[in-house]
């Protein structure tokens, strides 16, 4: 079976994509498997300016999942661009993910990557509290996403751009729509639920930063339910995350109606897992006799 | 994919042994192939965990030879009271070595410091290292008999002290303190142990300007640099990844919070 | 230690309450507790006129937790007080839950049990579809959380109000505050996430109603960050709920802020779990040398 | 909680055997202290099954006596997987028994219809059973040694018919229907199988106008009443649970959905 996707301009090899923040710069699981054979990897959120993150403890263990609030430590662009890229073998297909904290960032962050040859699309994290308007995030309002996708829209050149949603909303919908609307080519979904753990003997927070971002399994139910909202309430390709641990969950997101697929948390379950699920998903598609992704996405009955 | 480039093994449980000290369990798994140095650790996933705990655990690399990779451990939450039910040809996930080691200088006195299960990764130095150079202080709380203490006391001059009141805690800090005076300018620590211990030595290798290694442990969600979440402060203010630029780190570069 | 807890006029003997819809009219239970030894029952919600439910399959397992789809299915109220009420045994804490479609509807439902000496208090479940404005929720728009809670406050009479709020919104505390503006005596959160199931052999949802609501340990992390922002937006007593299967979970919502908790999905995982609990959190709170539950209850450190 | 009056307990693990084919499994707990009918069932937890698995599972009793509560299952997903992996000694919640049962009429021949695991209940209605008017068809995809046939056959009157190709399942559902008309007006059958079959037997039975009993399987959550997960849709249009009020009912009363 042929294993190709196309997301508009953009053709993957296979509809595994690794999610960012789950796999590095790519670099750290070269190791475990040929980053050349993945569809794509979305590469950790990069900003203008390097971030050092949020303090620690920044991760919790939770009942099939866990929280993160890192805080998208990252080496900031210049430095990603002079000492990270030029390791990525050639061959792999790269997503940057995009964070900053105003539409104008966003802007300059998106013309930067609009001119690297080697990156074959932007990720706009919209998730992210958006400082000046006092903890609401970007993804939580229809007009803040669509001002953060059309300023990076303007700047992104040829790269198509895929917004990343978040689930922390009463209607996903009504901002998946305003991010098409104002020029998305593609949307990512869904980010982390917004979630916390404490310890009842030392009466604090498991996270320095009291509540953090829920990935893994446990949240793949809501994860499928909004990926089958959007999918069915906009036209363009939709990429769906939330859980995936087997080839069986990347064909539940397609059947629901994605074009292809994030794994997160399953990176760190072990490093090879990203690797061997191109392979299961392949296996799993040939033995139900699915000929094409386009003859099976969206076909879930009524 | 070219499975010789992975370095993430399913090995087999050969013996899993939770001692007459049900809480310290001795785990022998199929040998990995690796050549492997003292404090580097890998990260450990049984195959049939499922996904109610989705993170792998790490562990120092006790020792590894022919005869298998062996991981000392001490059961104290739900994924180590799991890894100490395993039975023999059980399969487990294994990926590393991993990490930076602790660096022997053989010209000068090199002191061990290790506090309970932290004496895992010193039965590999012990048996490798030929120098005289080394030597051991081990803290601990339980029987001594429930540790691998002979095995290095068999190759190397080591001392142990146990700790069960607060008068033996004290008294133990006492003797760190001094040792760790007396190697000032002429040796090093080497130490791995409960925080509250690392925090004691680092303190004291400041305080007398003895050089010092120490590991670290981290909560780590991946164990390969990606996750960002293991993490630990420098003197200057940044985080670094304790699975990649550590666990072993120079006791004045980081930050412990004292 | 003494377990009583204060809800406003209401004492509850200890904070462990079973949740709605998880635990029938108590009765199914009595074969394995003594239903007077727990802190209150919330019953299964129950509506003016008998409700068939939904077709099935109505329920689905999902990684720590599970789907229902159930409808709402009960013998309607006047049923309830002539078959099922009268069985259940005296000294048992009953919380009834209100199921309606329009606002007039919850205020009959409330008048009813008002003038029923067995009931404690009324649970009004605004997280149900809104007939009327096309599958909004009434607990997903503020005006009409409070529309709803003032007409059915306006005909309870003595009985204490507890509305129980959806987590399927951007910011609870905004529901939360216009129930408790509107006269709700409490709060109990969280209600179901909305989410989804499928089988990739089939290519049907698990669930006839296609979407069902998540409940079980994998929501525990939102539910107990919710709950933590609804007690620091209030001042009214907020019962938590969502994922518990432990005395250290109990302590959990409590250390974040709750007056008591409600246990749904356990109850399924084994009959005696209840009352096997309300044992379990009195250890726990002992050996914490815990000395009453005002002084535990929202210590949470910075 | 007065524990005389939970008959929720803790059974041990006497025995669990996969047999030789793996996917069948013979699992024998500790005597629970019941009395029990056939077609009743029981819900089944592990004490160390974590939260993964949120619900217990639904399994017929196949037999109940002094030696222990007797469970023949086929492994089919991840439930039964892990229960197939159960060991001697291991602690089970199990409550029960649940529902309602086979109602034999001792004056008239009761034909049991099973299908593969569906032969479970059956083990101890015919070992109980007194009766010269019960005997048995078996319809089985494995080799029927497989199965506790042996034992319902030394019993009463049993005849079984394996089902490997379509041609096969053809022949029994003649056989089925040719039963069935017999019983038309003079006795009785009793059912337990998977959908399908449940279906042809239904259909027989209302097309000759046979008396039965049918046991259904439905996803259970609870398995006492409490969740509504379980319900069936009877003929005249209303959910009613199968797990109090049933799993057995009238083949006339539940609309299986031809
Ligand atoms: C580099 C390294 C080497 C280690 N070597 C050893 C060893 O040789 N022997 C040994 O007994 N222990 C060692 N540890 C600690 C060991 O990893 C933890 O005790 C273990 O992960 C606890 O898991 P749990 O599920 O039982 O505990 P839980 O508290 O249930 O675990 C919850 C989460 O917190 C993490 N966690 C809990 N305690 C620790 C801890 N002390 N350090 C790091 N993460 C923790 C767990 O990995 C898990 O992700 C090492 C840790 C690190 C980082
Ligand atoms: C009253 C009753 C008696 C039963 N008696 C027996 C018996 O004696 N022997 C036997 O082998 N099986 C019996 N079953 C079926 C048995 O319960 C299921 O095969 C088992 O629950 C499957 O669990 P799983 O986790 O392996 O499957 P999964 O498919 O992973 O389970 C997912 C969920 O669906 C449920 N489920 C899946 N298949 C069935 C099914 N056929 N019936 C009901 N629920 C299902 C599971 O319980 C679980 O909740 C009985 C079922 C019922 C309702
Ligand atoms: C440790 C960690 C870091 C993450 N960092 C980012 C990030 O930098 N940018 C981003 O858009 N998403 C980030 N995410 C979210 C993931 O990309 C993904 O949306 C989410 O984890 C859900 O998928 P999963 O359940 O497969 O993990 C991060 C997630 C985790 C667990
Ligand atoms: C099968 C089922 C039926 C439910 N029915 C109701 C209901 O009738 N009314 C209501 O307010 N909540 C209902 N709920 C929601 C629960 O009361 C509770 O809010 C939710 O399950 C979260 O708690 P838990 O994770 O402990 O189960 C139901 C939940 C389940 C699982
Ligand atoms: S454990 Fe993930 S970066 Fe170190
Ligand atoms: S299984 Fe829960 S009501 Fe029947």
């Amino acid at each position: 079976m042929d294993q190709t996707v196309q997301l508009g301009p953009l053709t993957l090899k296979n509809p595994v994509i690794t999610a960012s923040g789950t796999f590095g710069y790519g670099l750290e699981f070269m190791r475990y498997g040929d980053l050349t054979a993945l569809g794509a990897i979305c590469l950790k959120g990069i900003s203008l300016a390097p971030r050092e993150g949020n303090p620690t403890p920044r991760i919790a263990e939770t009942p099939c999942g866990m929280l993160n609030a890192i805080g998208l430590q990252n080496v900031g662009v210049k430095k990603f661009l002079a000492e990270k890229l030029p390791y990525i073998p050639p061959g792999t297909t790269l997503i940057a993910n995009l964070y900053a904290q105003t539409p104008e960032d966003f802007g300059e962050l998106a013309a930067i990557f609009a001119a690297q040859e080697r990156v074959a699309a932007l990720e706009v994290n919209i998730s992210c509290p958006n400082v000046r308007e006092g903890g609401v995030q970007f993804g939580q309002d229809p007009a803040m996403a669509a001002r953060v996708t059309s300023a990076v829209k303007k700047r992104a050149g040829s790269k198509p751009v895929m917004v990343k949603l978040s689930p922390n909303v009463t209607d996903v919908t009504v901002i998946a729509r305003a991010a098409v609307d104002a020029g998305a080519d593609m949307l990512s979904l869904i980010n982390t639920l917004s979630g916390m753990s404490v310890d009842i003997r030392t009466r604090r927070s498991r996270l320095a930063n009291i509540v953090g971002g829920l990935s893994g399994p446990a949240v793949k139910p809501v994860a499928l339910r909004m990926v089958h909202q959007v999918t069915r309430a906009v036209q363009v390709p939709v990429i769906g995350m939330g859980g995936i641990t087997s080839a069986e969950d990347v064909l539940e997101f397609i059947l629901v109606g994605a074009h292809a697929v994030q794994v997160g948390t399953f990176n760190f379950m072990r490093p090879d897992n990203a690797f061997r699920l191109v392979e299961e998903v392949r296996t799993l598609a040939e033995s139900l006799g699915i000929s094409s992704w386009d003859e099976y996405r969206g076909t879930l009955r009524a | 994919m070219n499975t010789t480039q992975t370095p993430c093994r399913e090995l087999q449980v050969l013996s899993c042994r939770p001692g007459t000290e049900p809480t310290l369990v001795d785990l022998v798994l199929s040998p990995p192939g690796w050549t492997c140095r003292a404090g580097q650790f890998v990260m450990i996933r049984p195959l049939d965990w499922g996904s109610e705990l989705v993170w792998p655990r790490p562990f120092s690399v006790c020792d590894v030879s022919d005869a298998g990779l062996r991981i000392f451990f001490q059961v104290v939450g739900r994924g180590t009271r799991k890894l100490a039910g395993l039975q023999p040809g059980q399969k487990v996930a294994v990926w590393g070595p991993l990490g930076r080691w602790f660096r022997i200088d053989e010209n000068r006195p090199n002191l061990i410091l290790a506090g309970g299960v932290g004496i895992a990764p010193f039965v590999m130095l012990a048996r490798r290292e030929k120098t005289d150079n080394l030597s051991m202080l081990f803290g601990h709380r339980l029987d001594l008999c429930h540790y691998p203490y002979a095995e290095i006391a068999d190759r190397i001059e080591s001392e142990a002290m146990r700790q069960t009141t607060a008068a033996d805690i004290a008294a133990f800090e006492t003797v760190l303190s001094g040792r760790i005076k007396t190697l000032s300018g002429i040796g090093q620590v080497l130490a791995c142990g409960p925080e509250p211990m690392l925090k004691v030595v680092r303190r004291y290798c400041l305080m007398h300007g003895t050089e010092g290694q120490i590991s670290l442990e981290n909560r780590m969600a991946c164990g390969v640099g990606a996750c960002l979440g293991c993490v630990g402060r420098t003197v200057t203010g940044e985080y670094v990844q304790s699975c990649v630029h550590g666990p072993v780190f120079d006791v004045r570069d980081i930050d412990l919070g004292e």
